[in-house]
């Protein structure tokens, strides 16, 4: 039965990703790359692994389907989507048949062979669990054992803001779209995003011990965020510039004045101090989830920023 | 040692903390402030290398928690020599863009210059593959923003190239990392290495890992995202690209080549990556001669000049000892020998379009009269990639010259002095462009004469860097696991 | 009883796929984000069945997560996609 | 405890069946304004009676009430998507059952 | 065939088809979600070869999944923001003779 439902599984979430790649319309693709997400979240269940199968259904299927979405709308607007698209050349065809093909085989090789492996981190990983502040396995990975890897990859989060700050024209611009002005919809936001709210903390604090942690708390958070946005109340509208500057790099400063502060108190990099480890986890982690929904609605509304009335086509470059 | 006394997690933190600094105060401090940092990065730079050379490879884990359930930190000779190198170039290249952008773009410029110095200092330290992984992203983030900060339309098609190709390579790297830890269950380079075992899964591994850093590094089929990228930037980032980003991805290649003992078990792949190296050298001469415009020959110089550093990896030959070490010698000082003079290059190609206010070379006429000095630094660096003596680019080439010889391998001296050959055809046909006299415009823009000096200053660097050979050498020779594992 | 789990969880797979038709035919832009909506309950479903069979109690978490961002898409489709579409462009 | 096991699947068994039947009816109805009615009102139906039928697997009141909100929020959720769909749908004009040749892709043309 | 095999598969399947997209594809837009599609694939295989190597669930690799997804979701959104403003300067959604390459 078990090999039934993985061998279904399987089976549509190959076909639905051939068919975001392949199909005609890239609105298609677009929602096929959504439901892929969705499919892919079963799939991780499947692999015992919750945490990411809470990941990949707040960020795969509801924040990048959301942010690609938009994007599409904003190319649309223009009216010339897929106009310009011309079909590729049968050489690059081959080529990436024959890459494809190559990669694939070589995988397959790979996998078949595989050794048995020499180390068992995860015993490593059970025997320090109790001295790591927290009792669930993966956040003792990401913000103890291998906090230095979380650090760099919130660097990554805040880099991709940096990259599109610096990219805004104009300081001041914003989404230029107005919200919708459904009554209904606003008088479910009332309901919903409460409800999104608490289930992000909900994650958050579920993640010393169960599955869930910043990541999901603060995907959670931004999807409520932009949610909101989306319905016409725009919170980065709201913030000072300031104000969400500060927003954007709290958790990253927050880790490093932890990192750093245990340099001078004469530990490594990111040692925690003894008995401390699970609050300053916590700690983290709060300031973590608060900037990873900023950081995402961030990266939603900067994507936006272009007005619509620009020049499109003609240009004076060379 | 005391914890903190060592200059490491400082190399780390500085950089990562003058980003968040750099982002959040006011334009005008951005500048005083990131020069503070500089100089406590090029202090805790000279510290390490104090340190490492009296004591030796340093081991820093990290957390307190030890490899291979937590990232340990590697500083040794190599990892030592690239934080030098990185401070050095980095320094320069961002007084440059102090003195060389305005107020807005420099306030953008710092924290992504942060970034990006911190990125690659964890790439020279990291012992870790996974956080090889996070340091790349790192690094091609910060990249790429640097490129499309010019925000027009050339820099940004780089920018998306750069972005696309970058993403590729590091997705096959993780790849590769995923096997390998399905196959060995560890991350940490050392106990890979003590574990490691060439069945199929390791080999298609490190197929992976190599083709993903290969394209990153843009050997030659895979170079075409760089020539736009390195030559659309603005200046001071054009020179940092060239000299330092494109190292990191080739640092990951040479570690995982050596540390893994590739040259011993996939002989083949390293005639292949001979092979690309030597279309590198003559494809990327070729195509520099026949630029018209004078950042994309500086930038197709670069794609010629990373063949010279892969034709180390044919001659690191287990039979050959004696051969392999001055290869390994060879190729070190060739790439340092370009971060200097490539950075040094692109500074002063820079500061002559500054002063025609066109990017093409048929404008440069009338130059060496007007701007002496700065032909002057960009001839000197010339004379580095070119090869010729006294330089350290003429050391390089010597030694990888020798260790063809001894290793027998003949055919890959024809391809250093074809090499040579072009590199000196596309240098002089710059110069005589500036040679020429014609009757255009005298209204020429005069730079400030300290961006001109930065840019000599570097060259001469690379010059110099023929006099001291012997301490680079001796730095990367220093005992260590590398070392060990050197054939 | 994991029997019956997993027989139900067979039907709803099927009904998955009979849904991902709906969406290749379309014809409008509707259509097809109607019948990602019904994918999406269909997920749910299939989560708090699946947090029964494995057992995964964490699975009604994701459960949860895919219930409270359903909307999201129909709210991103409907304010930007459809929005800035003219109506004859539309069919 | 046999009848409850029977009474389980018998639930969850025309759950599962309901979103075949909302798939189906899906596939089948022809214009816009319809298949919202499909769709609302099968998945709903649908996951209630999986809902209630996997209550009696752990009797514990904190996974019954998570199970419970989760129904909720999808109710409110369809609901609200059907809503906006429609909404715009009208404002658009979209016609009641559009004749039987139009299939033509508005994106991709 | 266990799961962890089935799912290493399915990941080098979507891997597979990524990379011929990546290729193939001149659509910036299309290219962003083949990369994706080679994210997701190496996710899959990271956790289901690691697994299925030692034999039980694997927290660590779990952990290195998650902080991959989030840096391929920067890189997706970080695309994105470069795919708009390359489309609001030149009006067109893919590279100029890309066909080059």
């Amino acid at each position: 039965m078990n090999l039934l439902i993985d061998l279904t599984l399987l089976t549509g979430i190959l076909a639905i990703a051939a068919t975001s790649l392949l199909s005609r319309s890239l609105f298609q693709s677009v929602i096929f790359f959504i439901l892929l997400g969705l499919t892919l979240a079963l799939g991780w269940i499947r692999l015992g692994a919750p945490d990411i199968a809470l990941a990949e259904a707040a960020i795969g299927a509801g924040i990048t389907g959301v942010l690609l979405l938009d994007t599409l709308g904003h190319l649309k607007k223009t009216g010339k989507l897929d106009k310009d698209e011309h079909r590729p050349s049968y050489p690059r065809l081959l080529l990436a048949i024959l890459s494809s093909v190559t990669l694939v085989v070589l995988l397959l090789w790979a996998v078949f062979h595989q050794p048995t492996p020499a180390i068992q981190l995860h015993l490593l990983v059970e025997e320090a669990l109790p001295d790591s502040g927290v009792s669930h396995q993966i956040t003792a990975v990401l913000l103890n054992f291998r906090s230095y890897d979380t650090l760099l990859e919130v660097g990554v989060l805040v880099l991709a803001v940096l990259v599109g700050l610096a990219l805004q024209t104009d300081q001041h611009q914003q989404d230029s779209l107005p919200g919708l002005p459904n009554p209904l919809l606003h008088a479910c936001l009332t309901l919903l995003v409460p409800a999104m709210l608490i289930t992000s903390m909900y994650l958050l604090w579920a993640g010393s011990d169960r599955p869930g942690g910043a990541f999901q708390a603060g995907a959670m958070l931004a999807a409520a965020f932009i949610l909101l946005h989306l319905s016409g109340i725009k919170l980065s509208a709201q913030l000072s510039h300031r104000m969400m500057q500060f927003g954007l790099l709290l958790g990253f400063t927050v880790f490093l004045v932890v990192a750093t502060s245990s340099v001078i108190g004469g530990r490594p990099l990111l040692a925690y101090p003894d008995g401390g480890a699970g609050l300053l986890i916590l700690l983290i982690e709060l300031a973590l989830t608060l900037s990873i929904g900023l950081i995402l609605l961030s990266l939603f509304t900067i994507a936006n920023s272009p007005p619509l009335s620009s020049r499109s086509g003609g240009s004076n470059g060379h | 040692m005391n914890m903190i006394l060592s200059p490491i997690p400082w190399l780390l933190v500085i950089p990562l903390a003058g980003a968040v600094l750099t982002m959040l105060i006011p334009l005008n401090w951005r500048s005083p402030a990131s020069m503070f940092g500089l100089l406590t990065q090029l202090l805790a730079s000279l510290l390490l290398g104090y340190q490492v050379s009296q004591y030796g490879t340093q081991i820093y884990a990290m957390a307190d928690w030890q490899a291979p359930l937590g990232i340990a930190l590697r500083a040794d000779g190599l990892a030592t020599l690239f934080i030098l190198m990185s401070s050095l170039v980095a320094t320069a290249c961002a007084l440059y863009a102090h003195l060389y952008l305005n107020l807005t773009k420099r306030g953008h410029f710092w924290p992504l210059l942060w970034f990006l110095w911190a990125s690659l200092n964890g790439i020279w330290l990291a012992a870790d593959t996974f956080n090889l992984y996070v340091g790349l992203e790192l690094l091609t983030f910060a990249a790429v923003g640097l490129v499309a900060f010019a925000s027009d339309e050339r820099s940004l098609e780089a920018s998306i190239r750069y972005l696309y190709a970058a993403l590729l390579g590091s997705m096959a790297y993780l790849l590769g990392v995923a096997l390998l830890y399905g196959a060995q269950g560890t991350l940490a380079m050392d106990s890979l290495a003590e574990t490691w075992h060439w069945g199929p899964t390791n080999q298609v591994a490190i197929t992976l890992i190599l083709g993903g850093l290969l394209l990153k590094t843009a050997v030659f089929p895979m170079h075409t995202w760089l020539p736009p990228a390195h030559g659309g930037a603005l200046t001071p980032v054009s020179a940092l690209l060239s000299a330092l980003v494109i190292k990191a991805s080739f640092y990951i290649l040479l570690r995982f080549w050596v540390e893994f003992e590739v040259y011993r078990h996939l002989p083949s792949l390293s005639q292949l990556l001979g092979v690309l190296g030597a279309g590198a050298i003559i494809w990327g001469g070729w195509m520099a001669l026949k630029q018209t415009h004078l950042k994309m020959v500086v930038a197709y110089s670069t794609v010629a000049q990373i063949g010279y550093i892969s034709l180390m990896f044919p001659l690191l030959t287990a039979e050959n000892s004696e051969a392999s070490l001055m290869a390994y010698h060879g190729g070190i000082l060739m790439l340092l020998a370009h971060a200097f003079a490539k950075a040094g290059m692109f500074l002063a190609a820079g500061n002559l379009i500054y002063c025609t206010g066109k990017p093409d070379l048929a404008s440069l006429a009338g130059m060496s009269r007007y701007r002496p000095l700065n032909i002057f630094a960009f001839g000197l660096a010339g004379v580095s990639l070119m090869g010729l003596p006294p330089s350290g680019g003429f050391n390089a080439k010597w030694l990888l010259l020798q260790s063809s010889f001894l290793s027998g391998q003949w055919w890959w001296i024809v391809v250093l002095l074809i090499g040579s050959l072009l590199s000196a055809a596309y240098i002089f046909r710059v110069f005589a462009y500036t040679y020429q006299e014609t009757e255009a415009t005298d209204s020429f823009r005069r730079p400030p004469i300290t961006i001109e000096l930065i840019a000599l200053c570097l060259s001469v660097a690379s010059i110099l860097l023929g006099f001291l050979s012997i301490w680079p050498v001796n730095v990367v020779s220093l005992p260590g696991p590398f070392m060990e594992a050197m054939p | 009883m994991s029997y019956i789990y997993g027989f139900t969880l067979f039907i709803l797979l099927v009904s998955l796929i009979v849904g991902v038709m709906r969406i290749i035919q379309g014809p409008r832009q509707a259509d097809r984000l109607l019948a990602a909506q019904l994918f999406g309950t269909t997920g749910v479903a299939i989560l708090v069945i699946l947090a029964e069979l494995q057992p995964l109690p964490a699975a009604r978490d994701t459960a949860l997560v895919l219930a409270l961002l359903a909307m999201l898409a129909a709210v991103a489709f409907v304010s930007r996609v459809w929005k800035t579409t003219s109506t004859n462009e539309d069919h | 405890m046999t009848a409850l096991v029977i009474l389980q699947s018998l639930l969850l068994i025309s759950g599962a069946l309901m979103f075949v039947v909302g798939s189906i009816g899906l596939l089948r109805f022809p214009d816009t304004y319809t298949r919202i009615h499909a769709l609302t009102k099968a998945d709903n139906v649908g996951l209630g009676l999986i809902i209630i039928g996997l209550i009696p697997a752990n009797f514990s009141l904190l996974v019954t009430l998570k199970l419970l909100l989760i129904w909720l929020l999808v109710m409110l959720a369809s609901a609200l998507s059907g809503h906006l769909v429609a909404w715009e749908a009208r404002a658009k004009q979209v016609p009641l059952a559009p004749s039987e040749g139009e299939s033509n892709d508005e994106l991709t043309d | 065939m266990d799961t962890n095999l089935i799912f290493t598969l399915g990941g080098i399947g979507l891997c597979g088809l990524g990379l011929f997209g990546f290729i193939y594809h001149c659509h910036l837009l299309r290219r962003l979600i083949a990369f994706n599609l080679i994210g997701n694939g190496t996710f899959l295989i990271m956790v289901g070869f690691a697994q299925r190597g030692q034999g039980v669930t694997d927290h660590v690799i779990q952990a290195l999944v998650l902080t991959g997804i989030v840096v391929a979701v920067s890189a997706t959104a970080l695309a994105l923001v470069l795919i708009r403003r390359w489309f609001h300067l030149k009006g067109s959604t893919q590279l100029p003779e890309d066909d080059a390459s």
